[in-house]
């Protein structure tokens, strides 16, 4: 047991050493969309590393407990993601409703923090994520939910094999509807620009963080990292078939992350309520005409 | 277990040691605060964006002081900024640097008899790297930054600690000046 | 449900320039609002009492820091008017160049700043890069990049420097051939005409009401209330150009009257390259010592159309070498202040920044 | 709009028959000047609004403290005629005093607060116009009064930066005094508009 959870605090680490890596060569990638040189590959390690060496200020127990709790929330998520078939801690809990409901905790954190820190600012920002949240989650988990209908698991390990076990037939192929719908939602959980509302500098100042400097705005830095490692990880293993070893891991994990940040760059950002109703209308219909054709009708590709 | 190897650095080498590898990641993540306060902040744009590219040497502007390790006082100081950059510097977390843009930063430049306007920013708050121009071409900014982050190689960009230790001359200069240095909500019924 | 009271600015990245506007709001809509203005403020109109006629020329490029040429031009001329003397032919060709550069680059800037509030960055890295070229253009032409200090009382400093339209022409071709992928980006974009359509309104009895001039006024009214029309300066009234106009001013057409008039500044410059007559570009003042010369007594308004509308300054002089008033008046004062306070509450606080930015508000210019 | 030289004409034609305009001042072929009493600037700009001069474009105050009087100056303008008129008209300087236009343009209002703000002129029926706008904490007479002195207020109020070496020595020097304060007066005498 203890041995497997070093292996999960293994993975989280892999995870944030994997998801700043590409996040930066990314910004480097964006510098070069924008007409500019881009910042070195290791820039985020070096802005992570330089907050975590400044002094911070502490705005009550509440704030700085919030974001250890965000912290340690996140990285108990990340320790149950299966990145290759074999590279996982805990072979038999790797079940979807885990994610669905750890990655809860570290953001609570992150709210409860945000808000202890007394900044109007920050507390929109939270009301907006929160929202935001809401609004993606509905018809995410839709598809979901079609694609577990189908296979009769929920494990994410056991659905990615299913995929390899069908020849190649990855969701994202049989599934096309609901894998746009998957896009957007990662999108949106990824915070990327049309649906980047809760972050919003120009509006907001950049919303939970506002109040944030020093170390805990590393750490929470480091809580965003490996959510987004897990976000991307669940979406290759849930579209993408997952992977057999690591390298293809890699190479899918980069191919996503880099073809997201790619469309972001070049759209504005929705307001919050446009972003509710997007999600509302088309995504929703989407989702359940899938999973409709998918499960009643019985047209899989 | 008593390790003798190391025992033989004492605390504060082993600070010294610390602080060095800090130093590292700071001047290669220079984070600027996006405040302008002033003309010279015309030339902030090309110096952040494709012409020149600011982020290639790890800078960034960033959304509040929380976060900001550069105050980057671009040009001339009203009473009015001051005030409201004196409360911006103190929230910002240590180490902070200040970059003074501009002869007006320096000596009130072509503002020296203006009677909304300051002479000197230094006598405020501590200043670590200026930029002489009315206003700096963007070379002369970037060449102010990587100043910069030699002073900070060369620990002698510290005006943080100063303003730390004499906080009590620097508090009497700003209430010479402003009269109060605290800043009033005038629209708050 | 609860006020609560937000600041844009002056420390915000939404905000441009040091100005700061209280909000109060409820929910997401802002209820009440204010600009709070006077940190720019440096006491210009008193500065310029201070220097001589020429001394001044060093001052008035700083008024507003974004579109300096507007205010050597409009100082030039109420000086000339007070004297009462013409400026030779080449002179007002060549300014005429140097206000459509500066007209193209603060367009420019405009442009790729709506990038900044609807956070689309790669718009505004492309139009700085390309607003770089033009501040280049006139470093080669004058000497420096924003501060030109170039158009004098009298003509201009010194004439263009040789092979400087082959410099110009290229530029020209090449934001030319990228205006379409600019309008892709921006205003074509679906996110940002889902921020711009039907919002930040400015119906026509606004305009009047407050006094709004500029595309602000164009693109409500439906006329060509151009300064360079109406009452055409220099030597606008020998060229072609059309002013664009609109009937429905919501953000989208604000932004889109604005990358109309950068084809229109485009081919103002081509036809001022190919009409420039040889010739003088300075005529002195006076006589004698240039720090003693004097202007006769007179009031005078001189009037510019700067990107943001009608650019005046009021100049009273009593016959010395100083003048004895000159008072600004900036383009979005009316905008800025009353249009703030009036006309802002009743939007979503997303829309605060992109309302600030369409409406063009500067705020060196409101403070002075 | 192609004929402006006789729209000026037209314009001061209009206004003087009726109105008893003091002074009339015909700028420029885009603008002319009225120099009117205290009491018929509103009706005037009454009129003037009516009549298409529909943008107020500037509004301030010039100070004569020779005269002891202040100077209020009205700018507006007409975009399908393109005259701008300015109406201008002396007022008390001691204790100076004005009917705010802010039931004619509603615009005005912030430029009188400015006006009050920089030279102390009270605007009666503008609500705000007492609240400081750009200054903070103002402790001196208004700024842009000609008896005001920036430099002396910076001198008092900021720390100047001292230099090591004095740049300006060869002016300090005992022989020259006579002929730098003889120079002086003549520059004081030409600025005040005395002789060329």
């Amino acid at each position: 047991m203890m041995l497997s959870m070093l292996y999960g605090v293994g993975i989280a680490f892999f995870g944030f050493v994997l998801h700043t890596s590409v996040a930066g060569i990314n910004r480097k990638i964006s510098g070069r969309l924008q007409k500019r040189y881009g910042p070195k590959w290791y820039q985020e390690f070096l802005d992570i590393f330089k907050l975590l060496s400044k002094r911070a200020t502490s705005h009550g127990w509440i704030f700085d407990f919030g974001v250890i709790m965000a912290l340690g929330g996140i990285i108990a998520t990340a320790m149950f993601i299966p990145v290759t078939n074999n590279f996982l801690a805990f072979p038999d809990f790797d079940n979807f409703f885990i994610f669905a409901y750890l990655i809860a905790v570290g953001m609570l954190g992150m709210a409860m923090s945000a808000s202890g820190s007394g900044n109007p600012l920050a507390s929109i920002g939270v009301m907006r994520a929160l929202t935001t949240m809401l609004a993606y989650d509905i018809p995410y988990m839709v598809v979901i939910v079609t694609i577990i209908k189908l296979t009769g698991t929920s494990s994410i390990s056991g659905l990615a094999l299913y995929q390899q076990a069908a020849g190649n037939n990855w969701f994202i192929v049989a599934l096309p509807l609901g894998a746009i719908v998957a896009v957007l939602a990662l999108m949106a959980g990824l915070g990327k620009k049309p649906f980047e509302t809760y972050i919003a500098p120009a509006e907001i100042a950049s919303g939970p963080l506002v109040e944030y400097g020093g170390k805990q705005l590393g750490m929470l830095f480091i809580m965003m990292e490996i959510t987004h490692f897990i976000e991307v990880s669940l979406f290759v293993n849930l579209f993408l078939g997952g992977a057999e070893n690591i390298f293809i891991f890699l190479v899918k994990y980069f191919a996503v992350y880099t073809a997201l940040s790619l469309i972001s760059n070049v759209y504005a950002r929705f307001k919050i309520d446009q972003v509710v109703l997007f999600f509302y209308k088309w995504p929703l219909l989407i989702a359940i005409v899938q999973g409709f054709i998918a499960i009643y009708l019985g047209w899989v590709i | 277990m008593k390790s003798t190897k190391f025992s033989e650095l004492s605390q504060e080498q082993v600070d010294r040691k610390w602080w060095e590898i800090g130093d590292f990641f700071r001047r290669n993540s220079l984070w600027m605060l996006m405040y302008c306060t002033g003309c010279c902040a015309i030339e902030l744009p090309p110096a952040m964006t494709s012409a020149y590219d600011m982020e290639r040497l790890g800078m960034g502007p960033m959304a509040t002081p929380r976060q900001a390790d550069i105050l980057l006082v671009s040009g001339y100081l009203s009473l009015k900024t001051l005030r409201r950059l004196i409360y911006t510097y103190e929230q910002m977390s240590e180490p902070k640097y200040v970059v003074g843009l501009g002869s007006c930063t320096i000596n009130g430049g072509i503002y020296h008899d203006s009677h909304a306007v300051i002479n000197q920013l230094d006598q405020y708050v501590p200043v670590d790297v200026y930029v002489a121009g009315c206003m700096p071409n963007t070379e002369a900014v970037m060449n102010g930054f990587v100043d910069l982050m030699d002073a900070i190689k060369h620990k002698t960009a510290n005006g943080w600690k100063k303003y730390r230790d004499n906080y009590d001359w620097y508090r009497q200069n700003q209430i010479a000046s402003l009269g109060e240095v605290e800043v009033h909500d005038e629209f708050h019924e | 449900m609860q006020e609560l009271k937000l600041f844009l600015g002056p420390q915000h990245p939404g905000m441009h320039g040091n100005a700061s506007v209280h909000m109060f709001v409820e929910g997401d809509i802002i209820k009440r609002s204010y600009l709070l203005p006077g940190m720019l403020h440096r006491g210009f109109e008193k500065g310029m009492e201070r220097h001589t006629w020429l001394n001044n020329i060093g001052l008035i490029p700083r008024v507003c820091v974004v579109e300096p040429d507007i205010n050597e031009m409009c100082f030039a001329q109420g000086v000339e008017t007070l004297l009462g003397i013409e400026v030779p032919e080449r002179a007002h060709w060549i300014r005429m160049i140097i206000l459509e550069l500066a007209r193209l680059s603060i367009h420019m800037m405009a442009y790729g700043g709506i990038g900044g509030p609807t956070g689309l960055y790669t718009l505004m890295y492309h139009a700085h890069a390309d607003r770089n070229d033009i501040l280049n253009i006139f470093e080669k032409i004058t000497g420096h990049r924003v501060y030109h200090m170039y158009i004098v009382p009298g003509g201009v400093r010194k004439d263009l420097p040789v092979g400087i339209e082959k410099d110009i022409h290229q530029f020209l071709d090449s934001l030319e051939s990228r205006y379409a992928e600019y309008r892709d980006l921006g205003i074509d974009n679906p996110t940002v005409r889902a921020r711009t359509v039907d919002t930040i309104m400015l119906p026509e009895s606004v305009v009047w009401e407050l006094g709004v001039t500029g595309i602000g006024m164009r693109s409500a009214v439906g006329k060509e209330y151009d300064v360079r029309k109406v009452m055409p300066y220099a030597r606008y009234d020998q060229v072609e150009f059309t002013v664009p106009t609109n009937t429905y001013s919501d953000a989208n057409n604000r932004i889109d009257c604005k990358l109309q008039e950068i084809l229109q500044s485009i081919s103002i410059i081509r036809q001022c390259l190919a009409k420039m007559p040889e010739g003088p570009v300075r005529v002195p003042l006076g006589r004698g010592q240039s720090m003693r010369w004097t202007v006769p007594k007179g009031y005078a308004y001189s009037v510019v159309e700067s990107s943001r509308g009608e650019f005046g300054y009021f100049m009273v002089s009593n016959g010395g070498t100083h003048p004895y008033r000159v008072g600004v008046r900036g383009a979005s004062y009316p905008q800025g202040l009353l249009g703030i306070e009036k006309y802002l509450p009743g939007t979503r606080i997303d829309d605060a920044a992109l309302w600030v930015d369409t409406m063009g508000v500067c705020s060196p210019e409101i403070d002075r | 709009m192609m004929n402006s030289t006789n729209n000026a004409l037209e314009v001061i034609t209009l206004v003087e028959s009726k109105y008893n305009v003091v002074k009339t001042e015909h700028i420029s072929k885009y603008q002319v000047a009225f120099e009117v009493i205290r009491e018929d600037i509103h009706s005037m700009l009454n009129f003037l609004k009516n009549s298409g001069w529909k943008q107020l474009s500037y509004l301030s105050a010039i100070d004569w403290p020779e005269e002891d009087k202040m100077e209020l100056v009205y700018i507006v303008f007409n975009w399908d005629k393109g005259v701008h008129i300015q109406i201008r008209s002396k007022i008390d300087r001691e204790n100076p005093e004005m009917d705010s236009i802010l039931p004619i343009f509603p615009g005005c209002k912030y430029y009188e607060r400015e006006a009050h703000e920089f030279f102390g002129i009270v605007f009666h029926g503008n609500p705000d116009s007492m609240k400081q706008l750009i200054l903070e904490g103002w402790d001196d007479i208004p700024p842009l009064r000609k008896d005001f002195d920036p430099r002396a207020y910076s001198e008092a109020h900021f720390p100047q930066r001292e230099y090591t070496e004095t740049f300006i020595e060869l002016n300090q020097q005992e022989s020259k005094q006579e002929k730098r304060a003889a120079r002086q007066a003549h520059i004081d005498e030409v600025r005040k508009g005395g002789k060329k």
